[in-house]
């Protein structure tokens, strides 16, 4: 429904609003849906107290996971619901296809999970209203390019992208970097697009290029069956990927025994004995049914706490005053780790390095920034 | 009618659809002005040879050729503008377009202006499209379909049907035209009025008629010449009186006794 | 070897083309619609399955058999509600009701479980690789092979020897003299897309063995590419589908080979659009002009 | 044996049978004769189950059939052998006659049956592989006789069977319809052909734009004049 | 109406002039704040949608060539403006112009070895080109790939409705001439329409090519406005949007396909806000049109005829002609 006239900042007195514009339908609506709950979690924890007395309102919209989509929603949202920020897509894509209206109307937005560096920076100039919950690409591929040379001694790699996606090849790109200048050789460079299922054409190239190491920075449901085909083929090598991979559902696609020697770098580990996640992990697994959260949903859940420590410190649901204590963030603790912005806006976070064993994650070592 | 100019030729024509040969070495002759039937057995082939002609289908054999020029491998519509135009034996009319549009179409190939000119509404389509309108309604008259003018063709009764799918023919300025079995499915009446249309066309229009037709009575009535068609091969040519009498015809066509 | 490698891997993937496309191929053969909600119900029964298993802890052969049934249901339902009253409309018309039923399948299932995937759980057939010259097989690609071969020769079977067969032949054809036939149009419809239904169902139970994953949407892509399968086999042709299926599978398994993984589905869409200008009716499909 | 009282049936909002009644007594070849768009299809249609009429009944050996599937009707004895002959072009000639015993379960009764047809169809067992699609017009209209013979009908009814057929095989169909009625077939024959058709029915109806106008028998209407005029040609 | 009154001169400006003061006072209401951002954004993307309706109205309910790969045409449209306005930083009308041109030069390139397939086969092999040019755009780097291209807002009332007028009175104009009775021809009876001197294949791809070059011009407007394209938002089910909008209108009704897009282009953005049952409610409402409506709202009727009640309409042409040719 349409909201009366009220001026900036969205909601009655008793009410801040805020939008979401997730891909809650389309091809990626596993990604909103899943950053959705980790909203609804926060949420509902936030509003047991409020802020300030104010409840939070959470006004959704879904992209279909359409650009086109994505930029009416948060017209929508903003010229509508007048909301006091916008929670944006998944994708970097959706994401960006809102940025413009969240500058030109002064309205605050946050991607939890769009990792693409054009979406707070465009042409060297800063989108002030924009900012990301997430870390963007260039530190994870680094961190699994040293982990590979120097902890696991490789000097061949293949690297396996999701072309589709900014996210995997951002981190590849990193990544080939990186691991070049290490002194590896990056021997076989294979793409995939995402939904692909089946993958043994592409496996068996790699297969008989014989890196010693396979980077693969995708997404949990094409990891998994890759992994799995991969074993199938033969391919014995250890696996690397990046936050993409977790989820538990990847243990169950790929198998246990064929997720033996891979890693992952991540924001979190669910197995981490911090607090913090272990009541995350319980409140959500409570909520839903005794699922187990993935990095989708702990973004998710992490953009309301980054939104609402924001409002709490601007003292107004004022979209610009949000956005102005937004920026200052610092120090922040959240389920992903301690989150601070740099002067892109993009969080400074520290990356773990986590390694499957029998069907389970173990903390490996934890990378710093 | 003898010393008339020669219209059609078609020299030692055929067609095999696989191992089928439905036509074969097929000689035939028209002279302008000529009404001639052309009969057989169900499957002779004669469907097949218009198809021949109007190029529907493309000969395998023999040439076709139409006051002198080629017509094998030439498209159906540019056969058309040479000069041949047909009915169908099961009728094939645009259902949804209005009579008057139906005839209209048959003009199309003759019109002058632009398609620019249509779509930027210049004065030349405004005149193009109403010379049209009174040739085509001119046309209708002389086939009393003027008063279904705007009805859909689709909802015409069927013997309508039939008119107008000739007069769709006539439209397109032909030099011949073929006439697959015109008076299928009408009664007797219905024929014979058919009959004194087919001969009025003849007369005002100037041209040579080929007709298609299982009905006897209209196909002795009112051709002059008549070519027998079976299995795909011509086995008689004549006058009405000469077919009649033909055993060769008699035996694969006509059955004992001439009705 | 590693072209054979290839090969083997193309045959794989083309023969999970194959089974879907059997179904869809014969429903439009029959029924002349293109069903596009096939990919769907194809969807449905891999859920089903999955529910079947780790709900009710059945075995493989029990949960295919429940999921045929349950899919074979749900193609006579969607059919007597979506498409019947259709019957008589233009082709076009029942393209866009499939469509809608494809939309409603995919998202009335998002609604109900969520947009997330399940796994089927690993162990329900062993999944052993032969090799053989340095080949690998998969045992269980062989089963899928096997299956579709099976069913292939099993649906020729049923449509051109068997009396409902003739039934759904005569009512494809023309469906007032099969009924002066005496032949119950709706019944045969039903028969056709309970068959259909059924072998989607079971695809998607194999597929979800096969590769695990299953999802809300999975059907979207597969169905797609049954549909080209169908069509590059000739319409309603059940071995052309068969050869479609194992063709386009090949095909982007040489692609991706050759190292275009990302052109891959393009160039199916190539050799498609090549395969129609030459073969207008498909692969196997006689290309009979309207007699005139 | 068939009886009909006072039928409607509409197309929409067309009226294409206007109160229509009629009878046929078992043994009988009776036509029905009118011009183009009178109905006759439309009747029989109505009769076999494809059309439901919108009101009036239908009694078939004394057993009311309007409004019923034509799969019932079918079962009860009448066959219909439709307008444009409609064989299923894609089988071939021994399925098509297979399916015109659809119905039926008697292994013995459908081998005999099919013996029969043969024999009154000698053409049609030349060609009993061959696609029906292929065969020409009157092989075809032989086989949708056939086809309607193999479901052992008591009725047949027959629209058109002579359209679109040369004088040779006219004569020809024309002579089968009287055989298979002498042995024991009834027979509604829907024509064009009016001379044709009232040289062997018994009896006639004439029907005109929905209703029928005329009914005798058939020495009584090749006398009159008016049919003279209207359906047999001035000639 | 709309249809109607072209058919002579006076008609004809009267409409344009009408249609201009429409135009202007939209702009007003615009630029006066009158209409929110929201409300402008979605009569934008019900213009946009118009275009396309139109423009594959022409394709399949004039010429009756089954195309389901319009949304093709749309990627070359928005990637060949894009280029135009954002790589080599020329004027938007350029890119408007190329956006069509490029597409109309698609259109050509598949049009004429494709056209002469029919029914289905037409129809997947449209849908592969659609599927092509997605992945060719997938492919390639200087668009962006998969992730896309941003691209500068200039989309604006004054260029969006000037092109939905244009394609209006193109489409309409080319339909109610010799030339679109030429096009209805083929699609009710091919061979007949040969038999006629019709070139049926130059037509064909006449229509195609006249229908990608809007599709083409209403690509450059969606890339333009929407700040950025990429591959995923032409993908096949886009062209079953379009192709939804013109069966939903009614096969052959040019107004029916633009109630439909407006119709359904508003449910598309009302449902947004209920993210849970969108896409159900949609497939409901397209399920149940379809049983209760095949033959689409208005059927091959125009709006028009509806209003001169009574009267029967035919596919695109106006068959209520008392005001003949003046
Ligand atoms: N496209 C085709 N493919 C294969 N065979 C064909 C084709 N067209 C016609 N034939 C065959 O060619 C033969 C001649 O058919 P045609 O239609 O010309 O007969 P006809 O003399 O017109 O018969 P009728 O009097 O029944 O109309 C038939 O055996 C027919 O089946
Ligand atoms: N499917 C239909 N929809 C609408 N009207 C129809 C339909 N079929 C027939 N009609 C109309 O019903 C009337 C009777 O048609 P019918 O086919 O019964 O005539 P008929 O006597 O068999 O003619 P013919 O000698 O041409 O076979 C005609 O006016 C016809 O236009
Ligand atoms: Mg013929
Ligand atoms: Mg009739």
């Amino acid at each position: 429904g349409c909201s009366s006239e009220s001026t900036g900042g969205g909601g009655d007195s008793k009410t801040i609003k805020i939008g979401a514009n997730l891909e809650l339908s389309g091809g990626v609506a596993s990604y909103g849906q899943s950053i959705e709950e980790g909203i609804q979690l926060a949420l509902d924890e936030i509003n047991k107290k409020g802020i300030d007395g104010k409840k939070i309102e959470l006004v959704k919209v879904d992209n279909k996971s359409e650009a086109a989509e994505a930029t009416n929603g948060t017209i929508k949202l903003i010229s509508q619901d007048k909301v006091a920020a916008v929670i944006g897509a998944a994708t970097s894509t959706n994401t960006l296809a809102q940025v413009q209206i969240a500058q030109d109307n002064k309205v605050p937005l946050i991607t939890p999970t769009g990792t693409n560096p054009t979406i707070t920076m465009k042409d060297g100039k800063l989108n002030d209203y924009i900012f990301r919950t997430c870390f963007i690409d260039p530190f994870q591929g680094t961190v699994a390019a040293n982990f590979a040379s120097k902890d696991l001694n490789v000097k061949n790699a293949a690297v396996l992208i999701d072309s589709s996606s900014d996210y995997a090849k951002g981190l590849a790109a990193a990544f080939k970097e990186s691991f070049e200048s290490n002194g590896g050789k990056i021997v076989s460079e294979e793409a995939y697009v995402a939904k692909d299922t089946d993958f043994n054409a592409i496996l068996t190239n790699i297969k008989s290029a014989n890196p010693e190491f396979i980077f693969l920075p995708g997404y949990y449901e094409e990891v998994g069956l890759i992994i799995k085909q991969a074993r199938a083929l033969g391919i014995t090598v250890p696996f690397m990927g990046g936050d993409g991979w977790d989820s538990p559902k990847l243990i169950e696609i790929a198998g246990a025994d064929s997720l033996n020697n891979t890693f992952i770098t991540n924001h979190y580990s669910s197995g981490d004995s911090d607090a913090k996640v272990q009541d995350f992990v319980k409140a959500f697994s409570e909520k839903y049914k005794g699922k187990a959260p993935d990095a989708f949903n702990a973004l998710g859940y992490d953009t309301v706490y980054f939104l609402a420590d924001a409002i709490d410190r601007a003292g107004s649901a004022d979209p610009q005053e949000i956005q102005k204590a937004l920026g200052e963030t610092e120090g922040l603790s959240l389920v992903s780790g301690q989150l601070k912005l740099d002067e892109n806006h993009d969080p400074v976070k520290s990356a773990v390095i986590l390694e499957y064993k029998g069907g389970k994650q173990e903390f490996n070592t934890k990378v710093n920034p | 009618m003898t010393a008339k100019t020669q219209l059609l030729k078609v020299s030692d024509t055929g067609i095999r659809f696989g191992g089928l040969k439905a036509v074969a070495g097929v000689n035939l002759e028209l002279k302008k002005g000529e009404l001639v039937g052309l009969i057989g057995p169900n499957g002779a082939g004669k469907t097949t040879f218009f198809n021949l002609l109007t190029g529907v289908y493309v000969p395998t054999e023999g040439t076709i050729e139409l006051d002198g020029e080629k017509l094998n491998g030439l498209q159906p519509y540019k056969i058309t503008k040479k000069g041949i135009s047909r009915t169908f034996q099961n009728i094939r009319l645009f259902d949804e377009l209005s009579v008057l549009d139906n005839v209209k179409v048959a003009y199309h190939s003759l019109v002058n202006h632009s398609m620019l000119s249509s779509i930027f509404r210049l004065p030349s389509h405004f005149s193009g499209e109403r010379e049209m309108e009174e040739k085509a309604i001119e046309f209708l008259k002389i086939f009393n379909l003027d008063q279904y003018m705007h009805e859909k063709a689709k909802n015409l009764p069927y013997g309508q049907k039939r008119r107008l799918e000739i007069a769709r023919a006539l439209a397109a300025k032909p030099k011949l035209l073929l006439l697959d079995e015109p008076a299928a499915g009408m009664n007797p009446q219905e024929t014979e009025e058919l009959m004194n249309l087919i001969a009025l066309i003849r007369n005002k229009f100037e041209l040579s008629i080929l007709l298609i037709e299982h009905d006897m009575l209209l196909v002795m009535g009112v051709c002059e010449r008549i070519y027998v068609l079976d299995h795909g091969q011509l086995i008689a040519e004549g006058n009405p009186e000469q077919i009649r009498n033909n055993p060769k015809v008699i035996e694969a066509y006509l059955g004992e006794e001439v009705s | 070897m590693e072209i054979i490698q290839q090969l083997v891997n193309g045959v794989s993937l083309g023969s999970i083309y194959a089974l879907i496309a059997l179904g869809y191929t014969m429903v439009y053969g029959i029924v002349k619609l293109i069903n596009f909600a096939h990919g769907d119900v194809f969807m449905v029964g891999a859920f089903i399955g999955f529910y079947s298993i780790t709900v009710f802890d059945l075995g493989f052969f029990p949960a295919l058999l429940i999921s045929m049934t349950a899919c074979a249901v749900l193609g006579v339902l969607i059919e007597r509600i979506a498409y019947k009253p259709l019957r008589n409309a233009t082709r076009i018309a029942a393209l866009i009701t499939a469509i809608g039923v494809s939309l409603f399948i995919e998202y009335g299932t998002i609604f109900v479980r969520g947009a997330q995937p399940e796994a089927y759980p690993g162990n329900i057939i062993p999944a052993k690789s032969i090799e053989i010259l340095g080949v690998k097989i998969s045992t269980q690609s062989l089963l899928i092979l096997g299956t579709s071969l099976f069913l292939m020769v099993l649906l020729q079977f049923i449509v051109h020897k068997t009396k409902i067969g003739k039934a759904m032949r005569a009512v494809s054809h023309d469906m007032d003299a099969a009924r002066l036939m005496g032949i119950n149009v709706n019944n045969t419809i039903s028969a056709t897309f309970a068959i259909g239904s059924a072998l989607a169902g079971a695809a998607g139970v194999i597929f979800g063995v096969y590769y695990t994953k299953i999802e809300p949407l999975m059907g979207i892509i597969p169905g797609l590419k049954a549909f080209v399968a169908a069509v590059l086999g000739g319409i309603g042709i059940i071995p052309g589908a068969m050869a479609g299926g194992l063709l386009l599978g090949v095909i982007e398994s040489l692609v991706s080979a050759a190292g275009f993984s990302l052109w891959r589905d393009g160039v199916a869409f190539v050799v498609l659009i090549l395969i129609l200008i030459f073969r207008p009716a498909g692969l196997f499909g006689k290309n009979i002009r309207e007699k005139v | 044996m068939l009886k009909i009282n006072d039928i409607n049936v509409y197309y929409g909002n067309i009226h294409a049978l206007k109160g229509v009644s009629l009878d046929i007594n078992e043994g009988e070849i009776v036509t029905l004769i009118g011009a183009n768009g009178a109905g006759k299809s439309t009747l029989l249609k109505t009769i076999s189950g494809l059309l439901k009429p919108k009101n009036g009944d239908i009694l078939f050996q004394g057993q009311p059939i309007s409004g019923k599937l034509a799969q019932t009707i079918v079962k009860q004895g009448l066959s219909h052998v439709p307008e444009g002959r409609r064989v299923f072009s894609n089988m071939s000639v021994e399925e098509n006659l297979e399916l015109g015993a659809y119905l039926r379960k008697d292994k013995q009764g459908i081998r005999e049956d099919f013996e029969k047809v043969y024999q009154l169809f000698p053409r049609l067992y030349e060609r009993r592989k061959q696609l029906s699609g292929t065969l020409s017009g009157g092989e075809q209209q032989m086989l949708a006789m056939g086809r309607a013979l193999m479901a052992r009908p008591k009725l047949l009814l027959l629209d058109e069977p002579s359209m679109g057929l040369a004088p040779l095989l006219v004569k020809i169909i024309f002579k089968i319809i009287e055989e298979i009625n002498q042995s024991g077939t009834t027979i509604l024959l829907v024509e064009q052909n009016a001379n044709m058709a009232l040289s062997i029915a018994h009896r006639a109806y004439v029907i005109e734009t929905g209703n029928i106008v005329l009914s005798g028998s058939s020495e009584e209407l090749n006398q009159s004049e008016q049919i003279k005029i209207a359906y047999l040609g001035g000639h | 109406m709309a249809v109607n009154i072209f058919k002579n001169a006076r008609g004809f400006w009267t409409s344009i002039v009408l249609a201009v003061i429409f135009g202007v006072i939209m702009q007003f209401l615009i630029t006066g704040g009158t209409l929110n951002a929201f409300y402008v954004n979605t009569l934008f993307f019900i213009g946009i949608n118009i275009i396309l309706a139109v423009s594959l109205h022409l394709i399949i309910g004039i010429t009756g060539q089954f195309s389901i790969g319009h949304a093709g045409f749309l990627a070359v449209g928005a990637y060949a403006s894009a280029i135009i306005t954002m790589k080599l930083q020329l004027p938007f009308w350029l890119g408007i112009m190329t956006g069509g041109v490029a597409a109309a030069i698609a259109g050509l390139i598949i049009g004429i070895p494709t056209l002469r397939l029919k029914g289905d086969y037409l129809a997947i092999a449209t849908l592969g080109f659609g599927e092509i040019v997605r992945i060719v755009f997938l492919n390639m780097d200087y668009v962006g790939g998969a992730s896309g291209m941003t691209v500068s807002h200039l989309t604006t009332w004054p260029w969006l409705f000037g092109c939905v007028l244009l394609t209006i009175l193109v489409i309409v104009n080319f339909t109610n001439s010799t030339y679109g009775r030429a096009c209805i021809s083929i699609r009710e009876n091919e061979i007949a329409a040969d038999a006629m001197g019709i070139n049926t294949t130059y037509y064909k791809v006449t229509a195609f090519v006249i229908g990608s070059f809007f599709a083409g011009i209403a690509g450059a407007l969606y890339a333009h406005n929407f700040y950025i394209i990429q591959p995923t938002n032409f993908g096949f089910l886009k062209s079953f949007d379009i192709l939804i909008f013109v069966v939903l209108g009614g096969l052959g009704s040019m107004s029916g396909a633009m109630i439909a897009a407006i119709f359904l282009t508003i449910i598309s953005t009302f449902l947004q806000s209920y993210p849970e049952v969108r896409m159900v409610i949609y497939s409901l409402v397209l399920i149940i049109m379809m049983i209760y409506r095949p033959q689409g709202l208005l059927g091959t009727r125009e709006i028009t005829s509806f209003l001169k009640a009574g009267k029967s309409a035919k596919g695109g042409v106006n068959s209520d002609s008392k005001n003949t040719v003046a």
